[in-house]
């Protein structure tokens, strides 16, 4: 054993050796350590250095509030900067860094910041480097953001795993010390559905550094007695190594759980941390009391502890903090933990007290100080000695551990993200927390209640009364019985005056105390911006140990009291929380979920190359033999179509059906254009407005019986459109009868177009389907050969004649196989979506594109589809606006390459200028929407909006894409590039 | 709020089954209203600081639009009904 | 030309293969039954529901006020569909689902721990009762889950989102070595 | 004092004991030219800009809470003018000038560093539209540069390019756009209007607006009346609130938005880095936090924290766009209340009521815009007439039909 682990006692396995590393060097620690209790028992005290000033720093707690021993796990893309060397788990196989040095944590460069600390006060940044402008870029904004941050994050990828997962339960109770445990005990025994949070490795929380006993033993055996009973109920969930960090609405409180932090070769089935949010009927904190440490010079020297935490390392880990221990204290807990440390054989010298009257009493054989103060420390990586100051006599004390311990303060975090605030007690001498009400209560060290009895109590007590409302019945239980124990008392003393050297505050972020003095001498004493302009508890500790502090010393210099100050506010994370945690399995490809359309397979099988559209895949182009670009492919696929045939795969659309006897008013009121008198059989483009007057959706709508329609949705506001039809026949017409489902996953549907489309197609059906049986936007069910249900659309997106054939979506491969099977004599081709945007752009047809959200149907050219007959629908009243008809809108054109020069194009993105004009807002023209090449006609074109457009067909116009140093001259012209304007919707 | 609703058809849920479309306190004008009832329709809000209705789309479970009544500060909720019921029981 | 339509179901690329023994917790896949959307007229919920209930080998999921998935074990689509005509045409407006939908079915020890990771709804029994269904997010994924057991829940997911949500609910259930396979 | 080197090395060897406070803490007088209801970022801006250019001295900024308590206290510091709408572009770009000049301006190191904003495309579509957006940018004078992916995996090579759901083709890079010390913005305007004579007066809640004879003559505080000839409401958030007070109906929502920072890092992301597979925003401060933010929680609200479905959707986009966040810890969750309106964009402008002003409605952009909209509002108060940069922005375009709609959304404010 080392030096510093005591001989005997502690809650770790002497039988199981773990082998780890700090900074490289090999080091021996035991089971049921963690990584600060092992570090100190190989005398590696020295563990960091602060952000500023970089200065040796040692650790000071035994938990989660510590601001110094922080130091990177594990290596590469494993690594975990910023990690508490107190609250990590040992394991065998650890590896730890050191943080913030250069070279090495014993010689440290960046060191000279301390020398030059007069002028590194709170906030200099603000007053300085501002001359010469351009230097600050250069030179200072560099410098300052070298001296950034501690750990260093790789920014690789992360091998592991994280998961989510809810729970819901009666009783939340977080924490699992005295007052927590004995009120998961009480609940759980009543039968409610209990989950008990903990963020320790090992339940017990205090008890298992207390040196009193329980029922006559050691507390850490009552905590395991309850432990196990609670493990052998079934409505019990016992949650360790689990941090609740968060309070949100409604009593759901966040949780994460380290499933695998503490194992050095994780099982791939487990996540290595796992989030839960907790809906909780009620819940109590029990989250104990920190104890504040004492704001002296020189106090934060490596071997300037808080008492406890040398309580708790001798008596939880048996390792000791120091050889010669010494205490400075102002209040009863100094001596506790002294006899503590006496009663595990440890030396400690003296207590300095600083209050005159105290009568507590010290251990045999130790010093006792009292009125005084300690105003220096000694020592350069370890302390060595305390120079205590009273009544105006200075004397050097040598010890190489001084734990201090400046009171308590209630742990009430999680009580205040909702709002409310700390309430300042005069009795305990603390914040305490609000009243929020019945769903969470405080309970224990967190309730102000600071004896072990008085915890059992207030648990047990409080959780009974929750089991009665909840109703439940919670049997009367007689409490264990502990030995005589005092009620601790202590003076507040936020500051000690004398300070020969630095009094810190907040250690991480370096801030003494006079930082907070100039803060207040320039105007920021509002405690938010004392916090803000110092940084005091902005550090990864948040201020855990220095808030209290720094709020009591403002409210001395303010001559106010600590209530008036008040606090900063608490808001989650109570500890910090690993985006990996919080993002959980949604990551990476499954970062949002996959839509496959029924023919997606089949494409994959005809060569597709895919392409995303929201959660979609869909197919863009299908590459053959020979082609090298997409261009090529796309080309033949467009041409194919215009000359022969083509199957495309739309079932991507959106897809419902609207019921009802009001189905076709409900309709006419959603679309601007007429649709209550569109005759069964047959479909009608439809344009759907926002209350605005701009665009919202197109798409067409088909009436297969009289209260029976089927309405198709572009694949991006398939969604929105639904909810938008739900909106208006629940909230603004409830009185009409319709109702809708959507069917888009019921239905593959593919579109079959080209000269010869009818040719194909029929051979699948015993239906006629000639122009006149089946003439244009007729649709209708029907059924192929072999007795599929199908259904039937005489309807275009690429102007050719075309159908779009719907069939039950699994059997969407095997129709779709068929109809490249029939349509082989007539060289059918598939096509994907890039053939069909050419096809579009070709007849000026639409999409989102087009449709950005600020466009009116007159801006589209679709003007005449608005129906100003139509006594009301959805827009109608708000287009008549000024700025919606105005005559200088941007209004859609078609852009034609003057030079027809195969190898130049348009970008969609590009601007438009009138020729010989310069570039300026105020000179822009409009802007290019849609661009390709158009094989059909053998050149580029482009849709584009433009300033009263179609007034200026025949006028040439720069297309300027100085984003991409690109510019050419086009001819604007209708839109319609194939075909004239009135066979744009017809085949 | 904001972590659990109570859907008046689906029970207890989640914030991340529903969508949130806005005041449901407005009522769509007549067609021949004013431009400036129009325009208040569908630009101007109350924003209340406290009590608020607001439209909860259970977009994830039962797809009806709720009426959240609740407190723009505290986040508690009063009470939800279905948007049809509550049009129809304004009406009344 | 004669026609011999295949019918590919949603997941026939995860399952296809040689049949894999199942585990304690085990996702099966329903391949073949028929589903339908019940949507009641205004005002004939409850006359509906009581058609719809108290017929056998209709098994009813709840969805919305007015509004069912109808499944069964027994019918073709089309059959289902001529069946609910009949029940309830007069009072319903029913559409066919059968190739819409993929019914999953998780059962196990761990079914409700595997869940959890999920679905934001309690699942213990005294909350969410044998027989009780619903519509549900699931993880980022609307499905309709009922109880059909007492350790069985049957999920029914729209088509083009079956592949994502099996592999979440593989990802789910990984911890308890969840095994998957197509039901005979 | 003025702020150099020079005044830190002489206060250092003094002990530091001569700074004086940033700004006065007086007591109000009992009639002010003008009161600005607001110390936030835009109120005091608007307060220095009245007083420095365009002469207007006996200014009050009245504050509820401390000075710097609303959203310039509680933002993600982006500073950037890329926006595609001619309504737009010249205001953002007229801040980001302003920003530029700021710190020798006030004599305050606002820690601007124009380190480069890159909004990432993931798709042809997407890409269209941001080629649509840097044209715009062009048009206006301001560069713009379309990063595509091999020399984006140069730039920035953390990002997930292998793995991604939605495949990370490129970026639309503003150089001059980055990010500035948002509690100091506040501070330097709060100094240099008050050494032009302005009284910023916290703790100061306005609780009503006297009105006779159709002008405003003063406010009632919690520290009494005061009288005013002008007023002028900056108290974005809570707009409608004190809109209220004057009978003004506004097209606003209060709604939260949550942002987040890290625990300390050393240096490892150089820019602001938007991603577009969903709406997230990361940079690094020069302290060494990771600050992100993503959307707004999506109801109306005034309580200034959020929830954790939505915090959880952040990081999921995060790790989405750098799987390397991963292991990284968040050490603090904090929520703004914004005026979102109805179609995204802000409004400056004079009201029905002929001594009100109005600034309201910064959605997602009130800390870029901090400068040019305490300039131009101080332009409209003094001149009586709109700046020119900020003449899309006025209170009647719904009315008129010309929302400046930058999402395309509509008029619903959740969605911007």
């Amino acid at each position: 054993m080392s030096a510093y682990r005591l001989s005997s006692g502690g809650l770790v396995d002497r039988s199981k050796v773990l082998s780890f590393t700090f900074d490289g060097r090999p080091l021996r620690g035991l089971a049921g350590d963690t990584l600060a209790s092992a570090l100190l028992a190989n005398d590696q005290l020295l563990v960091g250095r602060s952000f500023k000033y970089h200065r040796p720093r040692g650790i000071v707690s035994a938990g989660p509030s510590e601001p110094n021993a922080l130091v990177t796990l594990g290596s590469g893309a494993r690594s975990d900067p910023n990690t508490k060397a107190t609250v990590a788990e040992l394991y065998s196989g650890l590896t730890a860094k050191s943080q913030n040095r250069w070279p090495s944590l014993g010689f440290d460069v960046g060191a000279v910041n301390g020398l030059l600390s007069p002028f590194l006060g709170a906030g200099f940044y603000y007053k300085t480097f501002m001359w010469p402008r351009q230097l600050w870029e250069k030179l200072y904004e560099p410098v300052i953001r070298r001296a950034a941050g501690l750990g260093r994050a790789v920014l690789e990828r992360d091998p592991e795993s994280y998961e989510k997962s809810w729970a819901f339960c009666d009783l939340l109770v977080v924490g699992g010390g005295p007052a927590g445990l004995m009120a998961a005990l009480t609940a759980g025994r009543a039968g409610l559905r209990v989950i008990l949070a903990d963020e320790d490795f090992r339940l017990g929380g205090s008890l298992l550094s207390e040196t009193e006993t329980i029922d006559g033993s050691p507390a850490s055996a009552f905590a395991d007695r309850v432990a196990a009973e609670l493990r052998s109920l079934d409505n019990v969930t016992l949650l360790s190594r689990t941090t609740v960090f968060g309070w949100y609405d409604d009593n759901v409180f966040g949780a994460v759980e380290r499933v695998q932090k503490h194992v050095a070769e994780p099982s791939a089935k487990l996540p290595t941390e796992r989030v839960w949010r907790i809906a909780a009927k009620r819940a109590l904190l029990a989250t104990g009391a920190e104890e504040r440490p004492l704001v002296f010079g020189g106090n934060d020297r490596p071997g300037v502890m808080m008492g406890g935490a040398i309580g708790t390392y001798a008596e939880r880990y048996g390792v000791s903090a120091g050889k010669s221990v010494a205490i400075f204290t102002s209040g009863s807990s100094g001596y506790r933990t002294a006899r503590g440390l006496a009663a595990r054989g440890m030396s400690v010298s003296t207590i300095v007290d600083s209050r005159p009257d105290a009568v507590d009493a010290a251990p045999d054989g130790v010093r006792v100080v009292r009125s005084g103060s300690i105003i220096d420390t000694k020592g350069s990586k370890r302390l060595s000695g305390i120079v205590v100051e009273r009544s105006g006599y200075e004397e050097l004390i040598a010890c190489d551990a001084l734990g201090m311990s400046g009171g308590w303060s209630p742990v009430i975090h999680l009580a205040c993200q909702r709002g409310g605030r700390p309430v300042w007690s005069e009795d305990l001498k603390a914040f305490a927390a609000p009243d929020v009400g019945g769903g969470l209560r405080v309970i224990g060290a967190a309730n102000g209640v600071y004896t072990l009895s008085g915890c059992l109590r207030d648990g047990a007590g409080k959780a009974a009364a929750i089991a009665e409302e909840l109703g439940f019945h919670a049997a009367e239980a007689p409490l264990p019985v502990i030995d005589a124990e005092v009620e601790p008392s202590f003076a507040a003393l936020w500051y000690v005056p004398g300070a020969k050297s630095k009094a810190f505050v907040d250690f991480q972020n370096d801030v003494h105390a006079k930082d907070l003095g100039l803060a207040l001498r320039e105007g920021f004493g509002h405690v938010e911006h004392a916090k803000r302009y110092t940084t005091s508890g902005m550090a990864t500790d948040q201020g855990k140990l220095s808030n209290i502090n720094a709020v009591g010393i403002l409210a001395g210099m303010r001559g106010v009291s600590p209530a008036e100050v008040g606090t900063t506010t608490f808001r989650p994370f109570y500890t910090p929380v690993s985006f990996g945690a919080l993002a959980g399995t949604s990551r990476d490809t499954h970062a949002t979920p996959t839509r496959k359309s029924p023919l997606h397979e089949w494409a994959k099988k005809n060569g597709a190359t895919f392409v995303d559209s929201g959660l979609w895949f869909r197919s863009a182009w299908f590459p053959r033999g020979g082609e090298k670009t997409w261009r090529e492919s796309v080309d033949r696929e467009v041409l194919n179509v215009r000359a022969n045939v083509g199957i495309c795969d739309v079932s991507t659309l959106g897809k419902i059906e609207v019921f009802g006897v009001d189905a076709a008013e409900f309709l006419n009121r959603l679309y601007c254009n007429p649709m209550l008198k569109l005759p069964v059989g047959k479909a009608r483009y439809g344009l759907m407005l926002r209350e605005d007057g701009f665009v919202f959706d197109d798409g067409t709508v088909s009436r297969l019986a009289d209260d029976h329609f089927f309405v198709t949705t572009t694949t991006a506001m398939a969604g929105a459109v639904m909810s938008h039809m739900e909106y208006c026949a629940q909230a603004l017409w409830p009185d009409l009868k319709v109702r809708f489902c959507s069917v888009s996953d019921q239905w593959a549907q593919m579109a079959i177009a080209g000269p010869k489309a009818r040719d194909v197609l029929q051979q699948l059906l015993d239906e006629d389907i000639s122009e006149t049986a089946f003439p244009f936007l007729s649709a209708r069910a029907t059924a192929l050969r072999g007795g599929i249900n199908a259904r039937l659309f005489r309807i275009s997106f690429s102007g050719e004649l075309a159908f779009e054939l719907a069939v039950p979506a699994g059997y969407g491969e095997a129709v779709a196989d068929q109809i490249m099977e029939a349509g082989r004599a007539h060289d059918i081709c598939a096509y994907g979506v890039e053939a069909l945007n050419v096809l579009r752009l070709e007849k000026g047809l639409l999409t989102h594109a087009e449709f950005d959200g600020r466009v009116t149907p007159d801006d589209a050219g679709l003007g005449r589809m608005f129906s100003a007959q139509k006594p009301d629908f959805i827009g109608k009243h708000l287009s008549a606006r000024y700025g919606l008809t105005a005559a200088d809108r941007m209004q859609l054109v078609g852009l034609k390459l003057v030079d027809k020069d195969k190898e130049k194009d348009m970008r969609a993105g590009a601007h438009l200028l009138k020729e010989g004009m310069k570039p300026s807002t105020l000179n822009d023209q409009g802007w290019v929407s849609s661009a390709g090449y158009s094989p059909v006609l053998g050149q580029h074109i482009a849709l584009a909006f433009l300033k009263s457009g179609r007034e200026r067909y025949g006028e040439k116009i720069v297309v300027w894409d100085r984003l991409r140093d690109h510019e050419v001259t086009a001819e604007v012209c209708d839109p319609v590039f194939v075909g004239s304007e009135n066979t744009k919707l017809k085949a | 709020m904001a972590s659990l609703i109570t859907c008046p058809h689906c029970g207890v849920r989640p914030k991340e089954e529903f969508a949130i479309r806005g005041d449901a306190s407005l009522v769509r004008p007549a067609p021949s209203a004013s431009d400036e009832a129009w325009h208040d329709y569908v630009y101007v809000r109350a924003n209340p600081r406290g009590r608020t209705v607001e439209h909860w789309h259970h977009v994830a479970g039962c797809r009806r639009f709720l009426v959240v009544e609740r407190d723009t500060v505290t986040h508690e909720v009063y009470s939800v009904v279905d948007a049809a019921a509550a049009v129809r029981g304004a009406e009344r | 030309m004669v026609r011999d339509y295949n019918n590919r179901h949603a997941l026939d690329q995860k399952l296809r293969g040689t049949p894999k023994p199942a585990n304690a917790d085990h996702l099966e896949v329903s391949h073949w039954q028929a589903i339908a959307t019940v949507l009641a007229h205004a005002g004939l919920d409850a006359a509906v529901e009581r058609a719809l209930s108290s017929t056998p080998d209709l098994s009813l999921r709840y969805c919305g006020p007015g509004e069912w998935l109808v499944v069964s074990h027994v019918d073709t689509p089309v059959g289902l569909m001529r069946r609910l005509d009949m029940l309830c045409g007069t009072q319903a407006h029913v559409v066919d689902q059968s190739d819409g939908r993929v019914l999953l079915r998780l059962s196990g020890p761990s079914a409700r721990t595997i869940l959890a990771k999920g679905i934001g709804v309690d699942l213990h029994p005294a909350a969410f009762a044998h027989g009780g269904s619903t519509n549900v997010l699931c993880g980022h994924i609307a499905v309709n889950l009922m109880a059909s057991g007492a350790d069985v829940f049957e999920l029914i997911v729209a088509r083009s989102f079956a592949e994502s949500l099996f592999d979440d609910l593989m990802a789910m259930g990984r911890q308890f070595d969840i095994s998957s396979a197509f039901s005979e | 004092m003025r702020y150099s080197a020079f005044s830190i090395v002489r206060n250092a060897l003094s002990g530091n004991l001569n700074w004086r406070p940033q700004w006065r803490q007086p007591q109000p007088k009992s009639h002010y030219d003008v009161i600005i209801v607001g110390g936030g970022g835009h109120g005091l801006a608007t307060a220095y800009y009245l007083a420095k250019e365009f002469g207007v001295k006996n200014v009050a900024v009245l504050e509820k809470g401390y000075l710097g308590s609303g959203n310039v206290g509680r933002n993600t510091t982006i500073v950037r003018s890329n926006y595609m709408l001619p309504g737009n572009e010249p205001f953002y770009e007229f801040s980001m000038k302003l920003w530029e000049g700021l710190e020798q301006d006030l004599n305050y190191n606002v820690m601007l560093s124009q380190r480069g904003v890159i909004m990432l495309y993931h798709s042809d579509g997407q890409r269209d539209a941001y080629v649509r957006r840097g044209n715009a940018m062009w048009m206006e004078g301001v560069s713009a540069e379309l990063i595509e992916r091999e020399q984006l995996k140069k730039m920035i090579p953390f990002l997930n390019y292998d793995h991604a759901r939605y495949p990370i083709l490129g970026g639309l890079l503003q150089r001059r756009a980055g990010t500035a010390r948002h509690d100091a913005v506040a501070w330097g305007y709060a100094r240099g209007a008050d050494q032009h004579g302005v009284d910023i007066i916290e703790h100061c809640e306005v609780t009503g607006i006297r009105r006779e004879n159709g002008v405003v003559t003063g406010v009632e505080t919690s520290r009494g009346f005061i009288g005013c000839g002008k007023l002028a409401l900056a108290a974005a958030g809570n707009s409608s609130r004190v809109g209220e007070m004057a009978d003004l109906k506004l097209p606003l929502e209060s709604h939260v938005l949550q942002a987040f920072v890290t625990e300390g890092l050393k240096p490892c992301i150089d820019h602001v880095i938007v991603y577009g597979g969903g709406h997230f925003y990361i940079s690094q401060s020069d302290k060494g936090g990771l600050v992100f933010g993503a959307e707004i929680d999506g109801y109306s609200s005034y309580a200034q924290r959020g929830n954790l479905a939505t915090a959880e959707h952040v990081m999921e986009e995060g790790v989405s766009m750098i799987p390397g966040l991963s292991r990284v810890r968040v050490l603090r969750a904090w929520g703004g209340v914004m005026d979102m309106s109805m179609d995204g964009s802000p409004i400056i402008d004079r009201t029905s009521i002929d001594n009100l002003y109005l600034n309201c409605g910064w959605c997602y952009g009130g800390f870029k815009a901090t400068p040019a909209s305490g300039y131009c509002f101080a332009h409209l108060i003094a001149r009586n007439d709109t700046h020119p940069v900020a003449r899309a922005l006025r209170l009647d375009r719904f009315a008129r039909g010309y929302a400046v709609d930058e999402a395309g959304a509509g008029p619903q404010p959740n969605l911007h």
